[in-house]
């Protein structure tokens, strides 16, 4: 294939793996910036999402459309839910401890991923897609899927957007983020802010996992990657920036394709990863954050 | 401190005397394991002394593992070492890495030092597949036998292996101790309570940070080297990010920023997936669960929980 | 019972055959087995190296439900040695670190005489040092070609099943010959896809073809579309292995990518779709393409009584999904190695008169001694030839078609296809 | 005064955004003296004094201490180098004891008496009976004495205090005057005061900011009469 549009592919496929890992960093981002929690079980609420619209499509049937709908609909709720019960049971008692709420997310994400294996076993499975066609390029075919993938990833950032920066609930979560002592003096009952937010955080993950499983499987493994990938994002991107996130998930998500063309993937991949690493070093605080201080 | 010089060796050296009597009572079976967290309590250590007494949270120790475990092996397979020089050049290894680490990522600090380490950690692991005709890859390979007799001493011997085992980690406690101990471990305490002030107090944050993150690498390599020369495997898996969050969770569930805590976070967490493996097949679950309730009810960490209530002599 | 455990294991006279090598105390006590059945009927135990959890578990599930059917039929037909047999099994989380840790578990704490099972190459590299350590029998189904490469050691054998570089070598010829000469692999980029590699490459040079292109994929990826440009127009054959969680959306998207447009010959192993259901959507463009097979998760027409009856035994449809869920997809093509493993334990143990751990010694030689495995409820999967000296298997490989949805086999290859030239005679090791 | 000059400035500037928080400082610290910085808030004295131990970096101008050009040395080697300075926020290890604190400050270069080099300047300021006490569980008064007591651990040459007197009692102020005295002609003191009293009573010079500029340098008794200072400071 020539060189045009094998690049056009690798940005093709690079514009879905930024989209869905935009709405992921972005979950971890607010749990991260409003509540200082670093949130390893991050990836496994994304890991629930995907496999819980497994269960919802199965359950479903026919036709792929309506199960997949409800499926977007259902899961963030319910991993919202059990996010919630997660901060509720655990994440406040310990104060949101930093050291502290590593080890407790590190221990959900165990119970996430048994919970998993236990009921819906150990195998790949796939999600039928709502609607399949393929759109046809002159040089190769292309999964119309994978394109609404990156419309639907932008409403929902919108979305999100108009929340934090147009409403009440986003200027309360604000608040709270900049000083929590002030917020509470303020009259903002912050415990139900951290659990809004937690659930939030996870129901995002959620929302991804969902979009994506069509495209990947649901495996009770999966959550590594949007994990690591995630942070790498919020971190690159600064924190609390909405805007950092946005384009560091752009990056990122490029990065690789772009680099892969020149490179044997593997190498690609090293090459891809040490980049990153120092544009951290050399810009510690993110492309457009702020100073990141713990 | 201050006062008493003495107090603080007592319990390290009240567990190596337990452990010594270990070595002859233990069955066979909880032998070998003993021998494992020893040497996995030494990588803890290395741990501890950056993230626990100087606040460095690294996610990328994998790394500096990975470096002296396969600086051991390769030498080994590769150019036919005998063990002892094998296992110094997993320390040089774990200590070189650690130095070319920290100074790049030592620019950056808290979350983004996280990731930044992560990051090299990641693409080491990956250098690892990538140079497949030469590490093995994923595969890894097995250590020969040759590399594995230190002194005349079969380390492929359960009595042998278990000698070295504690013999290093005797090393790396005492070693641990003394170094907290000195002025130099109060500047890393400074460094991780208010580093800013400390270098109003005169010290290089850099520098010491360098230092400290080039010991834990001297402790993680030689972990790593001692692995592969008792345990006769050398695999890429021990270079993933699997081996970078367990030492996090070792120190936090033992006690950060104390003397015996990484060690009891190795052991706890061993036993753990052991004990519970055999009674019920969603093991994950219990570890998952274990974890929550040691978290909720001694956040800092066991020993930490401990020392609050009963002082400092514990840790 | 002896009448019956002879029809069902009539390998065992060919097995004493092959050991008139052997030493003639360990000769008698095998054509005695009841003299031996006299001195103890405590159960024998063996541990199971179970990939429960970790990237291994689709597999394990399966490696466990067909090591129970087995040992029901063992134990039914009399044991071994007229001993009743226990499956210890251990989750290894399929992590080569507790790998090793579980078979000192197996071996020291549970008391097992010998340990078998594991599939992933890392976990058997790293525990095989172990074994050898505690100088207990490790028999693994693992199909790599770390066993007979020489990298191992005397007391680990792979009995169950070819490993990777007799399978590939059995199918270049008939892929070159029958699918086009220019192929391009696509592999994943670490040992295993490694092995691939270098073996089939090699193997289709020696029939008169070319790899033309080597596609290596990094083991984190999850999404493969941008690879694909890179295949070769000239391309006349793909040749596609790939393994762990994100293989069906490798074969989907090779799928979207060709869509319904030209294409050149699709030859993939099995492993791509172990444990997936072909009906899945997305795998429709899968039809016509071909697999390696290790053993015909299809039921074909031709099947054996012994396969029949083993497919019946471990619980598996004609279409080879569980019969209590016809969702669940089982790894037929490799989950057998187990079933013949256990057979071959029996067949040694009794072989050697195994009566304790003082003889493991005698069973590794015992099967050192084996040569002909013939086909047989033992041997679902067909007859063997085991190499004594490379502690390595070999069978029969098929070669199936996806016709209507499903696998159907085109070409066995001969046993003799398969096998190369000895790298290591582990005989002459030492215990 | 030239020529005796511990610490001299040339041009001193540090601008945050729009805001000159120091602009172009000539200023000269005698040695020997107790040198005290007075102005508003917002006049630029913290951050003037963070540009002299290398907590801010300079923008623009030089900062000479004992001949050497240090403009751009890092804080840490200033602070070896002999320039101490104390937190106007208290700024101790809260987990840590008052003796590791002062040890802390003590400790380099090495030295084998360093216990009693501890408890010596510890006895000094009065913390000597806290000694095992967790430095965050003293009082107020005693945490700023603790900051003091390891601004003098360091043996500088140069001793930078930044309000030292803010919440401490009244006899604690007398013990802190005493104290100041006691460390001259060793060492030189700069200081930023609000108390006047304090000034008054300590100071042998004292220069007035503004705005980020110097209004007017000399003893006590010109400053109180100076005009400008009046107008802008002392009248308010």
């Amino acid at each position: 294939m020539a060189f045009g549009p094998f690049l056009l592919l690798a940005l093709m496929e690079g514009l879905v793996t930024a989209a869905v890992l935009a709405l992921t960093a972005l979950g971890l981002s607010l749990v991260f910036g409003v509540m200082r929690v670093v949130n390893v079980a991050h990836g496994a609420f994304f890991m629930l999402g995907a496999v819980g619209a497994w269960f919802v499509t199965e359950w479903v049937g026919n036709p792929p459309a309506l199960g997949f709908a409800l499926a977007l609909v259902i899961c963030p709720l319910a991993v919202g839910a059990i996010a919630a019960l997660a901060n509720g049971l655990v994440l406040k008692r310990l104060n949101y401890d930093p050291e502290a709420t590593i080890v407790a997310t590190i221990g959900l994400l165990y119970i996430f991923q048994q919970m998993a294996l236990t009921l819906y076993g150990p195998d790949a499975r796939p999600v039928p897609a709502p609607f399949s066609f393929r759109v046809q390029l002159p040089w190769f075919g292309y999964s119309g899927y994978k394109l609404a993938v990156i419309g639907a990833a932008a409403v929902v950032l919108a979305g999100v957007w108009l929340v934090l920066n147009r409403s009440k609930i986003g200027l309360v979560m604000r608040a709270t983020q900049i000083d929590r002592e002030m917020a509470q003096a303020f009259g903002i009952n912050v415990d139900r802010v951290y659990a809004g937010v937690f659930a939030m955080g996870a129901g995002l993950a959620a929302v991804a996992a969902v979009l994506i499983v069509p495209i990947q499987q649901a495996h009770y493994l999966m959550g590594g990657d949007p994990l690591l990938l995630s942070f790498i994002v919020v971190i690159i991107g600064g924190l609390g920036s909405l805007r950092g996130t946005l384009v560091a998930a752009l990056l990122i998500g490029l990065s690789d394709g772009v680099i892969s063309v020149f490179f044997s993937p593997t190498l690609a991949k090293i090459i891809a990863t040490l980049l990153v690493a120092l544009v951290l070093v050399f810009r510690p605080q993110g492309l457009f954050g702020r100073q990141v201080t713990r | 401190m201050n006062g008493q010089p003495l107090k603080p060796w007592l319990a390290p050296l009240a567990l190596i005397g337990l452990l010594a009597v270990m070595g002859f009572v233990l069955p066979a079976y909880h032998h070998n394991n003993m021998a494992r967290i020893l040497v996995l309590a030494v990588f803890a250590m290395g741990y501890n002394i950056a993230f626990g007494y100087t606040g460095l949270l690294s996610l990328g120790h994998a790394l500096f593992f990975g470096a002296g475990l396969y600086a051991a092996g390769l030498a080994i397979n590769q150019g036919g070492v005998t063990a002892g020089l094998a296992l110094g050049l997993g320390l040089l290894a774990g200590g070189g890495v650690a130095l070319a680490t920290g100074v790049l990522a030592l620019r950056t600090a808290g979350v983004s030092f996280m990731i930044v380490t992560l990051m090299f950690a990641q693409a080491g692991y990956l250098l690892l597949l990538y140079f497949g005709a030469f590490t093995g890859g994923d595969e890894g390979f097995v250590v020969a036998r040759t590399g594995r007799v230190l002194g005349g001493f079969d380390l492929t011997t359960d009595g042998p292996r278990y000698g070295l085992a504690l013999g290093l980690f005797t090393l790396a406690i005492l070693g641990q101790t003394a170094i907290v101990r000195a002025p130099f471990g109060r500047v890393m305490v400074a460094m991780r309570e208010n580093s800013a002030r400390a270098q109003m107090l005169g010290f290089d944050p850099f520098r010491t940070k360098l230092i400290v993150l080039v010991i834990s690498g001297l402790y993680s390599g030689v972990a790593g080297a001692a692995y592969g020369i008792l345990f006769g495997y050398v695999g890429a898996s021990f270079a993933a990010i699997q081996y970078s969050i367990l030492p996090l969770l070792w120190v936090l569930l033992g006690g950060s920023g104390t003397v015996l805590g990484p060690f009891l976070g190795v052991f706890i967490m061993f036993y753990l997936i052991d004990l519970s493996s055999s009674y019920t097949s969603a093991h994950l679950m219990v570890v998952g669960v274990a974890l929550l309730v040691l978290v909720l009810f001694a956040p800092r960490g066991i020993l930490g929980g401990l020392r609050k209530r009963w002082g400092t002599w514990l840790a | 019972m002896t009448a019956k455990l002879g029809s069902a294991f009539p390998n065992r006279r060919s097995v004493l055959g092959g050991m008139a090598a052997g030493s003639g105390l360990l000769a008698a006590a095998g054509a005695f087995p009841g003299f031996v059945q006299a001195q103890s009927s405590a159960p024998i135990k063996l541990g199971f190296q179970l990939h429960r959890t970790g990237i291994g578990a689709s597999y394990g599930r399966w490696y466990q439900r067909t090591t129970q059917a087995a040992l029901k039929l063992l134990n039914e037909t009399g044991g071994i040695n007229g001993r009743p047999v226990e499956v210890v099994f251990e989750d290894d989380g399929t992590d080569p670190a507790r790998g090793a840790e579980v078979v000192g578990k197996l071996a020291t704490q549970h008391g097992c005489d010998a340990i078998f099972g594991p599939l992933f190459s890392h976990v058997v590299i790293g525990s095989a040092p172990r074994a050898g350590e505690l100088k207990i029998p490790y028999l693994v189904c693992s199909e790599g070609y770390h066993v007979a490469s020489g990298m191992l050691n005397r007391w680990t054998l792979q009995p169950g099943i070819t490993d990777v570089k007799a399978q590939v070598r059995a199918m270049a010829p008939w892929v070159t010959a029958n699918l086009g000469k220019k192929v391009t692999m696509i592999f994943p980029d670490y040992a295993f896809g490694h092995d691939h590699r270098d073996f089939f490459t090699q193997a289709v040079k020696e029939q008169g073809g070319e790899v033309i292109a080597h596609l290596a994929i990094p083991p984190t990826e999850t999404s493969f579309t941008r690879y694909m440009p890179q295949i070769p127009a000239e391309t006349e054959v793909l040749y596609h292995v790939m393994v762990g969680p994100a293989v069906l959306t490798f074969v989907k998207e090779l799928g979207e990518f060709y869509g319904n447009g030209p294409r050149p010959e699709i030859f993939g192993f099995i492993d791509s779709l172990e444990a997936v259901n072909l009906a899945s959507p997305g795998l429709e463009f899968l039809e016509g393409t071909h697999f390696w097979e290790g053993h015909c998760r299809n039921q074909q027409p031709d099947a054996s009584v012994d396969e029949t009856f083993y497919r019946a035994a471990v619980g598996v449809d004609a279409t080879g999904a569980s019969l209590a869920d016809a969702r669940d997809i089982s790894t037929y093509s490799h989950m057998f190695s187990t079933w013949e493993t256990l057979f071959v334990i029996k067949a040694g143990m009794e072989a050697a008169g195994y009566q304790g751990p003082k003889d493991r010694q005698s069973f590794v030689e015992a099967i050192e001694a084996m040569t002909t495995l013939p086909a047989s409820r033992a041997h679902p999967q067909g007859d063997k030839i085991f190499n004594g000296k490379t502690h390595q298997v070999f069978g029969h490989q098929s070669i199936s078609k996806v016709t209507g949805g499903q696998l159907m086999r085109v070409y066995q290859t001969s046993i003799a296809q398969g096998q190369y030239p000895d790298a290591v005679d582990y005989t002459q090791q030492s215990f | 005064m030239a020529g005796i000059g511990l610490l001299e400035t040339q041009g001193l500037t540090r601008h945050f955004g729009g805001l000159r928080a120091v602009e172009a400082v000539d200023f000269t610290l005698n040695t020997g003296q107790i040198h005290a910085l007075i102005g508003p808030n917002g006049a630029g004295k913290t951050t003037f004094v963070g540009l002299l131990c290398g907590r801010v970096p300079v923008q623009a101008g030089t900062i000479h201490f004992d001949g050497q050009d240090i403009t751009h040395m890092p804080a840490h080697l200033r602070v070896r180098a002999g320039i101490a300075y104390t937190f106007q926020i208290t700024s101790i290890f809260r987990g840590l004891s008052v003796f590791d604190n002062v040890a802390l400050a003590a400790q380099r270069p090495s030295r084998h008496d360093l216990g009693a080099a501890t408890k010596h300047i510890l006895h000094q300021v009065g913390l000597e009976s806290q000694i095992n006490q967790q430095a965050d569980t003293l009082s107020y008064g005693h945490q700023r004495l603790l900051e003091i007591a390891m601004g003098l651990a360091l043996r500088p040459r140069l001793l930078i205090l930044d309000e030292p007197t803010q919440g401490l009692s009244n006899a604690e102020i007398t013990g802190f005057k005493a104290l100041v005295r006691a460390v001259v002609p060793q060492t030189t003191v700069l200081l930023i005061e609000h108390n006047m009293d304090v000034v008054m009573d300590l100071a042998d010079q004292i220069t007035v900011l503004n705005m980020g500029q110097t209004l007017a340098t000399g003893t006590p008794a010109t400053i109180q009469a100076n005009a400008a200072v009046q107008s802008a400071y002392l009248g308010g």
